[in-house]
C-alpha cells in the first residue's frame, strides 16, 4: 500500500494565510492527528488532501505521484468524514448507506450497508428515515459509510463531535483495526481520541502571525515573488 | 512562473499609464467630438442624425471588445489563478455595461428619425439587448456571494458559458428575424463609410478605448483597496 | 455505468418521495398557459396564432421552477461534497443529476402540452411538431439550467439571480423550438428548425455537464 | 422640431439644430456623456472612500507591522523559501 505525502503546502482562504511550509507523511497503518485551536486550518488541511480545496502551493502525493496527475485514482483511495452528515431526511439509514457504499464501488451496497451499521452498534435504525434519527445516530450512520466500502485513507474532520463515550470507544476500535490491516488515518480533533502511536500535527506552528494578504505590498516587499520589486 | 500577479507593480504600472491614458481619452474625445460634430458632412440620406453614428457604433465596438476581453481574464483567472484577472473582469463590467446601454439608447434615438420607430425587433438590436443581459447577470452574479472570490470564480464560469452562447444567440436571432420580418428592417451599416465620416469614427473608437483603460485601471485600484480593507477587517476578527 | 444509474436512481427516488417538484411544475405549466387566454381575450384565431409561442415560453419558465433546487439540497446538507469526492468523476454527476430533473420535470411537460395546444385551439397539423420539438428542447433547459443552477449555488437571492442569468441563454431554444411548430403550421418543413435544436441539444451534452462541474468545484472549495 | 426651418439663423443655433434633428442628435451625446462621466464619478468615488478607510483601518494598529516573525510571517518570501516545518513525533 502507497504512502500519502504532504509537502511545503500553504493554505490560502480568500486572502488570508491559513498556514504556510507544511509537510506531512503517512505510511501504512500509521494516524495522524491534526491539532491546534479553532481557524489553525485542521479541517482546511483535511479538505485539502480529500482534494476538495486546491492547495495554493506545495503539492500531495501517493508514494511521489503527484495527486493532480491522477484526481479519479486519489478519489478512489479516500473517505472524508466532514462537518455535514449527507443524510437524506427521506431515504432510510440503510438507503442513504447503501447509496454511498454502491458509489464507492461495494460490490454488495445493501449488505455491506447493514454490515457498517451493525459494527456501529446501531443495527436498529436501518429501517428508519433519516429525518427521525437524532444527531448521535446521522453522526454514527455517517462515519459507517468508511465501512461500507473499502478505502485506505480515511480522513475525519472532528468525529466524535455528538457521540457519546461508547461510541468513541468503537470508533477507536474500528480505527485500529483499519490500521492493522494497512489502513491509514488522518483525524482532526478537540476531544480526545485514542489513536496508540500517532503522529501529532500542530497546525498552529505553520499558522503566520499576522494575517497575510495576497495584495498586500508588503507581501510582495523584498524580493517579491519575481525578485526584483523592491518597492 | 508566478503564480500570482504582483499588485505592487500593477500599482507602480497604473500609476505609470493613468495619466497617459487619461490625458489623451480627453485629447482625443475633444478632437473626436469636433470632427463628429463640426468637421464631418452631414449624410445625404440621414441628414445630421448620421452624427449619432460616431458615438452609437464605437459603443456597439466597445460592448463586444468588454466582453471578449473579460472572458479571456475569467479564462486566464480559471487556469491560472490569476487574482487581478479576476479582478480586472469584475472591473470591467459596468464599463462594459455602460457602454451596450449607450449603444442601445443611441440606437433607439437613431431609429426614430430613420424607421419612424423606437423600437424594431431586429436582429442586431435584439443581439445587444440580449448582450446588456448578459453583462447585468454577470455584475448580478459576482455580488451574489458573501465571498467576493466564490462570487469572481463563479463569475468567470458564466463568462466562459456566455462567450459560447454569444454567437449561438446571434446566430439564431438573425435567424428568428430573417424569418419573421423578412428583409424590411432598414441596415444599419448602410452604403460603405466614406472617408470624412471613417476619420471621426475612428478617432471616437480610439477615445472610447483609452477611456476603457483608464476607467479599469482606476476600478481595479478601487478593488485592490476593497480587498485590503476586507483581509484588514477579517485579520482584526481573527484576533 | 451502474454508478451514473444508481446516481439517477437516488434523484428519482428523491423526487419521488418528497413528490412535489413534478405535480408543481406541470400545474405551473398549465396554470400559466391558461392565463393567457383571459389576458389576451378568447378569440380562437388568435389563441391559435399565439399557441406554440405561449406553449415554449410557459415551459420555458416551468423548467426553471425547480431548477433552483437541483443541487441546492445536496449542497446544504454535505452530499455534494461526498459527490465530489466519489470516484465517478464530477461531470457525470452532474449529468446524472440534469437527467433526473428533466425525467421528473420535463417529460410531465411533454405529456401535457397536447391537451394545452387543443385549449389553445392549435391546428393538430403542429401537434407532431410540438411534442418532437418539446422531446429535444426541454432535456436542453435542463442542461443549461443545470450550469444557472451550480453558478448560484450559496448565493444571495439564488432563485431569482437564476433566472437572470438562465434567461437570455434560453433564448436560442425557445426560438428554434417555437419556429418549428410554426413552420409546420404554416405547411412548411420543421426539418432545419429541429436539427438546429438537436445540433444545440448535441453541443450541450458535453460542455453543460463540464461547465456544471467547474461551478460545483468552486461551490465546494 | 425643435429650431424650425426655413427661418435666418445664426450659425450656432443652425448648429444647435442638428438640420432639425436636435432631438435626436443631443440626447444622444448628453447620454453617452452622462453614463461615461458617471461611471467616471462612482469608480473616483469609491476608490476616494475605499483609501480613506484603509487609512483609518491601518491607523488604527500601527505597530502590528510584519517581520515579527521572519520566516514564518506572510511575506512571498516565507511562501518561496523552505519555511519552518516541523512534524513533531507523537
Amino acid at each position: 500500500m502507497p504512502v500519502f505525502t504532504g509537502s511545503e503546502l500553504t493554505c490560502l482562504r480568500g486572502d488570508r494565510l491559513v498556514f504556510t511550509g507544511l509537510d506531512f507523511r503517512v505510511a501504512p497503518g500509521e494516524a495522524l492527528l491534526l491539532l491546534g485551536p479553532n481557524g489553525s486550518g485542521k479541517s482546511s488541511l483535511l479538505r485539502m488532501m480529500a482534494g476538495l480545496l486546491k492547495p495554493f502551493r506545495g503539492r500531495l502525493a501517493w508514494d511521489g505521484a503527484p495527486v493532480p496527475d491522477d484526481p479519479d485514482g486519489h478519489r478512489a483511495k479516500i473517505h472524508y468524514v466532514g462537518h455535514l452528515d449527507a443524510v437524506k431526511p427521506v431515504l432510510t439509514a440503510a438507503e442513504n448507506l447503501a447509496f454511498w457504499a454502491g458509489l464507492g464501488g461495494a460490490a454488495d451496497p445493501r449488505a455491506s450497508a447493514l454490515a457498517a451499521l451493525d459494527r456501529l452498534g446501531v443495527p436498529q435504525i436501518a429501517g428508519v428515515p433519516g429525518r427521525y434519527l437524532s444527531a448521535g445516530q446521522k453522526r454514527r450512520l455517517n462515519l459507517a459509510r468508511v465501512l461500507a466500502a473499502p478505502a485506505p485513507l480515511w480522513l475525519l474532520d472532528e468525529p466524535s463531535v455528538a457521540l457519546d463515550r461508547a461510541a468513541v470507544a468503537l470508533l477507536e476500535g474500528i480505527i485500529a483495526e483499519h490500521r492493522a490491516a494497512g489502513g491509514m488515518v488522518a483525524v482532526s480533533t478537540h476531544a480526545d481520541i485514542a489513536m496508540p502511536g500517532a503522529r501529532e500535527l500542530h497546525l498552529d506552528d505553520f499558522t503566520p502571525v499576522t494575517g497575510g494578504n495576497a495584495f498586500d505590498d508588503d507581501a510582495f516587499g523584498d524580493g517579491g515573488i519575481e525578485g526584483e520589486d523592491a518597492a | 512562473m508566478h503564480r500570482f500577479a504582483n499588485p505592487a507593480r500593477f500599482q507602480r504600472l497604473a500609476t505609470a499609464i493613468l495619466p497617459w491614458s487619461a490625458g489623451a481619452t480627453v485629447v482625443l474625445l475633444v478632437v473626436g467630438l469636433y470632427f463628429s460634430l463640426f468637421a464631418s458632412p452631414p449624410d445625404y440620406q440621414q441628414g445630421d442624425t448620421v452624427r449619432i453614428m460616431y458615438i452609437h457604433v464605437p459603443a456597439a465596438w466597445m460592448s463586444l471588445f468588454v466582453y471578449t476581453n473579460m472572458a479571456i481574464a475569467a479564462a486566464c483567472g480559471l487556469v491560472w489563478k490569476h487574482p487581478l484577472a479576476d479582478l480586472f473582469a469584475k472591473a470591467a463590467a459596468p464599463v462594459g455595461a455602460g457602454f451596450t446601454a449607450i449603444c442601445l439608447i443611441t440606437g433607439s434615438l437613431w431609429g426614430a428619425p430613420m424607421w419612424g420607430t423606437w423600437w424594431v425587433w431586429d436582429a442586431r438590436l435584439t443581439s445587444v439587448l440580449i448582450l446588456f443581459f448578459l453583462y447585468l447577470g454577470y455584475m448580478a452574479l459576482v455580488n451574489a456571494f458573501d465571498d467576493p472570490q466564490r462570487g469572481m470564480r463563479a463569475g468567470n464560469v458564466l463568462l466562459l458559458v456566455g462567450i459560447v452562447n454569444v454567437p449561438i444567440i446571434k446566430f439564431s436571432v438573425e435567424w428568428w428575424n430573417t424569418l419573421h420580418q423578412p428583409a424590411s428592417v432598414m441596415r444599419m451599416d448602410g452604403p460603405t463609410v466614406a472617408a470624412p465620416m471613417l476619420v471621426p469614427l475612428l478617432i471616437m473608437a480610439v477615445a472610447f478605448t483609452l477611456y476603457f483603460v483608464t476607467v479599469v485601471l482606476l476600478r481595479l485600484r478601487a478593488e485592490i483597496v476593497q480587498r485590503r480593507i476586507q483581509t484588514m477587517r477579517l485579520t482584526q476578527a481573527a484576533e | 455505468m451502474t454508478r451514473f444509474l444508481r446516481l439517477v436512481g437516488r434523484d428519482l427516488r428523491l423526487a419521488l418521495r418528497q413528490g412535489s417538484d413534478a405535480s408543481i411544475a406541470v400545474m405551473f405549466f398549465v396554470l400559466c398557459v391558461v392565463l393567457f387566454p383571459f389576458g389576451v381575450g378568447p378569440e380562437p384565431n388568435i389563441l391559435a396564432r399565439i399557441a406554440a409561442g405561449v406553449i415554449w415560453v410557459a415551459a420555458l419558465l416551468a423548467s426553471l421552477l425547480s431548477l433552483e433546487r437541483l443541487f441546492q439540497t445536496d449542497y446544504e446538507d454535505g452530499s455534494l461534497e461526498l459527490l465530489a469526492l466519489s470516484p465517478v468523476p464530477l461531470e457525470a454527476v452532474v449529468l446524472a443529476k440534469t437527467l433526473a430533473h428533466w425525467l421528473v420535470t420535463g417529460l410531465p411537460l411533454i405529456v401535457a402540452a397536447p391537451i394545452l395546444a387543443v385549449l389553445l385551439n392549435m391546428d393538430t397539423a403542429g401537434f407532431g411538431t410540438l411534442v418532437l420539438t418539446l422531446a429535444i428542447g426541454t432535456p436542453l433547459l435542463s442542461l443549461i439550467g443545470g450550469i444557472g443552477a451550480a453558478l448560484t449555488l450559496g448565493a444571495r437571492r439564488g432563485g431569482v439571480l437564476l433566472s437572470l442569468l438562465i434567461l437570455p441563454l434560453y433564448i436560442p431554444v425557445l426560438i428554434f423550438g417555437a419556429g418549428a411548430i410554426d413552420a409546420s403550421l404554416h405547411g412548411l418543413t420543421p426539418r432545419p428548425h429541429l436539427l438546429l435544436l438537436a445540433g444545440l441539444l448535441a453541443a450541450a451534452l458535453p460542455l453543460a455537464p463540464w461547465a456544471g462541474a467547474a461551478a460545483l468545484r468552486q461551490a465546494v472549495e | 422640431m425643435l429650431f424650425g426651418t426655413g427661418e435666418p439663423f445664426l450659425p450656432m443655433s443652425e448648429f444647435l439644430a442638428m438640420g432639425g434633428y436636435a432631438a435626436f442628435v443631443w440626447p444622444s451625446y448628453g447620454v453617452a456623456a452622462l453614463i461615461m462621466v458617471g461611471l467616471l464619478a462612482a469608480t473616483l468615488k469609491s476608490l476616494r472612500s475605499g483609501e480613506a478607510t484603509l487609512r483609518a483601518l491601518e491607523g488604527s494598529r500601527p505597530a502590528r507591522r510584519r517581520r515579527d516573525r521572519a520566516p514564518a510571517s506572510a511575506s512571498a518570501s516565507a511562501v518561496n523559501a523552505p519555511a519552518v516545518s516541523e512534524v513533531r513525533e507523537g
